[in-house]
């Protein structure tokens, strides 16, 4: 019998909640301190996916770097791409032709409504649908089929370079994209009726897992989950990168920052995504897809700190030049490492249901908490 | 009273649609037996081509070999005095290594190095994915 | 003589007759008579349970693929993967049995057991056909109700005896959900009762010859039922003790092989058991059209509910621990007292 | 605000603070870029954030290994009255410490985890200043220039 027993009659029970376990989205540890089923303590445990990317970049050119990053948030490789080629092309100050820049968002913006439908069917699977999770990915498979068609890849896409993008758009990749978003914008309307109108699903959301205004800012919260909690935080608008400021679109956001308000800003993300690519469709035209850069690049001696906005949140990277062809130093901040990080907050009083439910409502990938 | 028809109107409403689809035919590849269509830009292992005179024409220009990321390819390379040319007297993939980003094709200048559209690539151990010329030059 | 159109009740009854004329005739005891004719019985239970089983699993695969976009098992055996579910089982007869180092060994070992049987128990009392009913007891439906609620016991010593923080957890949940789901369910099928008069299955049936009390204010009863039923057998939306994404599998966690496929044969087979209550006590049982056999029209019922039940399972997400105490005690509870009160209004009314 | 002003105000208020120099041959700085002495890192970023200039949101954290020094960057916003500023503080490479900015900004709580486990910087004050991505009982600080990786069994 420990002290706590003899002091209080009752017990905190200690519950290791992964590295392996159905629902912490990869090899996330969380060691929680539980009164029953609620929670008084978590601590999330990371890097047990750490692979060195930061160190590994050292090593490697600024072109090779683009591959890497594919392995950051490995469900959005697109987006990664975009953030590591933003600082060289920025450092050396390289114009990018307009139709790289327009081939760049529609990948930048389909990957969106990848990653975010994996968030769906996952977040399902948390909550305890299992459904969902299917019809999420045969609609994440058509994109992965667009990808595939023009890159070549279906998980690591390497597609951007430094200064435009690797290869043109094959002949059936517009039509099959507007097909695609035809196609798309009805099963949403479906994947309310699957989910979000279902009362048990806003029974275990709404007002689940709140965080308040301040708090979102406080923690340094980015995307969907900083703008589900009503701050209008979206890099496309307010620092606009690439082509964005072209591009009418809203910015969906939430009021009261709970587990539903999170879903939904993704499910609304979604529609101004389609919307985006629509308009990206409208504006290309035929023209170079890479500037003219030297195979090898040597930036300038300087430094950079880009970001982009992932579907995760804000992927910003700084880099340091020192002139050679390897970056000197390459800092990724990762969107998901800065969102977990608010969660030894929120998990305080829930129970642990609520767990999953929150932590899925985050939407980490563990690839880019430990890099 | 009517938050109970909502919520159980909205309940019949999901299962209408699981109800549906339990009768749309399924979209999954039965996939040993049947496969998918590979896209003609598909990143699959790593091939050389021989040139219109049926000798190879890599000229060991090492390109490849400096830009992968994972330093996969090692090559040897000799000098032929009598064609005027460099050749590879060996030239060795990691496939271990490999993670098909594809640098190398798209940096190789005399486009000798191409993928195949072989997506089927396993080993029972490391040693087999190290792939010699032999295997390589097709 | 027998017919082909004739039901499998009427076979029994007649294979009973002639069985107890020539033991009249050799002289043969009253107590070997019924023993033989009970065990007969017993023993086609037991194959019609252990097949129900197998049935059922292929079933709940192939519902949930084809809800799901798949095909599901597709190789085993041949046509549409019709052996997956037997050559899971053979896999699992030849699994290592593992108990875990620090477990209570023999609660560990009992604890399949002690939900199995109840629910091989519940079936002795289902009438399949006109005659076919293992006992047709004054309290029928009680016996499988209190058998039923062992099945909570078991589930509490899995849980607690594998000395595991989540299968405690499963084990916790699972004791305080039966248990407060089991008054509506009770409740429910209260009305029934009220209605017809009687606890007797055969009565039952009976009564429901001309108008099932699906299409009679017992509607009310009926959504009670399958509702409470869902959770009594821990089925998603009501799966908490199970909870994949949050228990890892619950109580059952640190059980493998045999053990662990009793658990899921008896997930399934009290499956059956509360379809075939529904399909007994709301549906009319075997009652159906007369060209139709008796046995096949109760199974069309029973599976037409295990459907039903499958399909929730495949559509809905899971309620949380405290919510659904919240839904039993103050929604569901309350209701089928209301039920019961209308029931007994209209009962009063019509007669 | 433009860069002109916020950096007025700022030198008015902590005169120790300089605008940073690039260094020789390197481009310049894109954002109003500043040095910090690293003792009164704390102070500045406490009265940035609620002393008018309203830097709320800390986007990133980040050391890097100068070689002679080592170096804390902080890359911040005001998302209210959207402005940006750089700051850097330069540190001894032997003793690395600084007081930790995990009081003005909850942010900082993983950030200042993370440049601790990669550089060895210290943050005096931060409430569990544990490695956080590499594994127990690991030696040395990976992102220093001078660190040698060891190979494991898969090299």
């Amino acid at each position: 019998m420990t002290e706590q027993i003899k002091n209080t009659g009752f017990e905190e029970m200690t519950l290791n909640m992964g590295p392996q376990h159905p629902s912490t989205h990869g090899v996330l540890h969380l060691l929680l301190k539980m009164d029953g089923e609620v929670i008084t303590e978590a601590r999330p445990d990371i890097g047990y996916l750490h692979r060195g990317m930061e160190k590994l970049a050292e090593k490697r050119t600024w072109g090779a770097n683009i591959a890497l990053s594919d392995r950051w948030d490995y469900i959005a490789s697109m987006s990664n791409n975009f953030a590591a080629v933003l600082g060289p092309e920025k450092l050396m100050n390289i114009t990018v032709p307009k139709r790289a820049e327009y081939i760049r968002v529609i990948m930048a913006e389909l990957n969106r409504i990848a990653s975010h439908l994996i968030f769906f069917g996952t977040y399902g699977i948390d909550i305890g649908a299992f459904t969902p999770f299917f019809y999420a990915f045969r609609e994440r498979e058509m994109i992965l089929d667009l990808y595939e068609s023009v890159c070549g890849a279906r998980l690591t896409y390497n597609y951007f370079r430094i200064g435009g993008v690797s290869a043109d758009l094959p002949a059936d990749f517009v039509p099959g994209v507007k097909s695609f978003i035809d196609y798309f914008r009805p099963k949403l309307k479906e994947y309310d009726t699957l989910l979000s109108t279902n009362p048990i699903f806003m029974d275990r959301t709404v007002g689940v897992g709140n965080i308040s205004k301040e708090e979102a800012i406080d923690w340094a919260l980015s995307g969907p989950n900083i703008r589900a909690s009503g701050v209008n935080f979206d890099i496309r608008k307010d620092d606009a990168y690439s082509v964005y400021n072209e591009f009418d679109f809203n910015i969906p956001t939430g009021k009261n920052g709970d587990c539903f308000d999170r879903y939904m800003v993704r499910m609304n993300e979604m529609k101004e995504s389609a919307r985006i690519i629509e308009q990206a469709i409208e504006k290309l035209e035929p023209g170079d897809i890479i500037a003219k850069v030297a195979k090898v690049v040597r930036p300038p001696a300087g430094e950079i700190y880009t970001h982009v906005e992932a579907p995760k949140g804000e992927l910003g990277v700084y880099c340091i030049s020192d002139g050679s062809t390897l970056p000197y130093r390459y800092k990724v901040r990762g969107p998901s490492f800065v969102n977990l990080a608010i969660l030894q907050k929120m998990l305080k009083g829930l129970k642990i249901a609520d767990v999953v439910a929150v932590l899925g409502s985050i939407d980490i990938v563990l690839g880019e908490v430990d890099r | 009273m009517i938050k109970i028809f909502k919520y159980t109107w909205a309940i019949l409403k999901g299962m209408g649609i699981t109800f549906k689809y339990f009768f749309i035919r399924p979209v999954t590849v039965q996939y040993p037996k049947e496969k998918v269509k590979i896209s003609s830009r598909w990143r699959g292992t790593l091939k050389q081509l021989r040139n219109e005179k049926g000798e190879e024409a890599c000229d060991g220009c090492r390109i490849c070999e400096k830009i992968c990321p994972v330093n996969c390819i090692s090559m040897e390379v000799y000098k032929d005095e009598k064609k005027n040319r460099r050749f590879t007297s060996s030239y060795v993939v990691n496939f271990g290594r490999c993670m098909f980003c594809g640098l190398c094709v798209e940096a190789c200048p005399k486009k000798c190095l191409v993928h195949t559209p072989d997506f089927e690539f396993c080993a029972y151990d490391r040693e087999s994915l190290i792939l010699a010329k032999d295997k390589i030059l097709r | 003589m027998i017919y082909a159109s004739q039901s499998l009740g009427d076979l029994w009854a007649w294979a009973l007759n002639q069985f107890a004329v020539f033991c009249g005739w050799l002289g043969i005891p009253e107590v070997i008579r019924y023993t033989v004719e009970k065990g007969a019985y017993a023993v086609g239970l037991l194959v019609f349970i252990s097949l129900t089983a197998l049935v059922l699993i292929y079933m709940e695969r192939k519902v949930s693929a084809h809800m799901q976009l798949r095909y599901g098992p597709m190789w085993t055996g041949g046509w549409h993967g019709w052996s997956q579910t037997i050559a899971d089982m053979i896999k699992l007869l030849l699994k290592e049995d593992v108990i875990p180092d620090k477990a209570d060994r023999w609660v560990h070992r009992i604890a399949p057991i002690v939900i199995f049987v109840p629910s091989l128990v519940g079936f002795l009392v289902i009438p399949f056909d006109k005659y076919l009913i293992g006992a047709d007891l004054n309290v029928g439906i009680l016996i499988i109700f209190g058998f039923s609620s062992i099945a909570v016991l078991s589930i509490f010593m899995g849980g607690w005896a594998s000395n595991n923080k989540y299968t405690l957890l499963g084990g916790l949940r699972s004791a305080a959900q039966m248990i407060s789901y089991e008054l509506p369910l009770v409740l429910s099928v209260l009305g029934v009762v009220m209605t017809v008069g009687s606890l007797k299955m055969s009565d039952i049936v009976m009564a429901q010859k001309d108008v099932w009390f699906l299409f009679t204010p017992n509607f009310l009863g009926f959504i009670i039922y399958i509702i409470a039923g869902t959770a009594e057998v821990n089925r998603t939306p009501f799966d908490i003790p199970e909870a994949e994404s949050e228990l890892v599998s619950g109580y059952n966690t640190e059980y493998s092989g045999l053990k662990y496929g009793f658990f899921m044969l008896s997930e399934f087979t009290n499956t059956f058991i509360i379809s075939a209550i529904a399909a007994t006590f709301f549906m009319g049982g075997w009652n159906g059209p007369s060209w139709l056999p008796g046995i096949v029209s109760f199974l069309a019922k029973t599976y037409l509910i295990v459907f039903l039940l499958m399909w929730f399972r495949w559509t809905f997400p899971r309620f949380r621990v405290d919510r659904l105490m919240d839904f039993g005690w103050k929604f569901l509870l309350p209701l089928s007292f209301f039920n019961i009160l209308m029931i007994a209004v209209w009962i009063l009314v019509t007669k | 605000m433009n860069e002109k002003e916020l950096l007025a105000k700022i030198t008015e208020k902590f005169p120790a603070v300089i605008e940073s120099k690039p260094a020789a041959g390197a481009l310049p700085a894109f954002n109003l870029t500043l040095d910090v002495p690293a003792a009164s890192i704390a102070d500045v970023c406490a009265w940035l954030k609620t002393g008018g200039l309203k830097f709320d949101y800390l986007a990133a954290l980040s050391g890097v290994d100068l070689k002679d020094k080592l170096q804390v960057v902080y890359h911040l916003y005001s998302l209210e009255m959207k402005h940006k500023l750089i700051l850097k503080a330069d540190l001894d490479r032997l003793a690395p410490e600084l007081p930790s900015v995990n009081s003005v900004w909850q942010a900082a709580n993983w950030h200042e985890r993370e440049t601790y486990d990669m550089f060895g910087i210290k943050f005096n004050g931060h409430p569990y200043l544990e490695r956080i991505l590499t594994a127990e009982g690991f030696e040395g600080y990976p992102l220093l220039k001078d660190f040698i990786a060891k190979p494991d069994q898969y090299d």
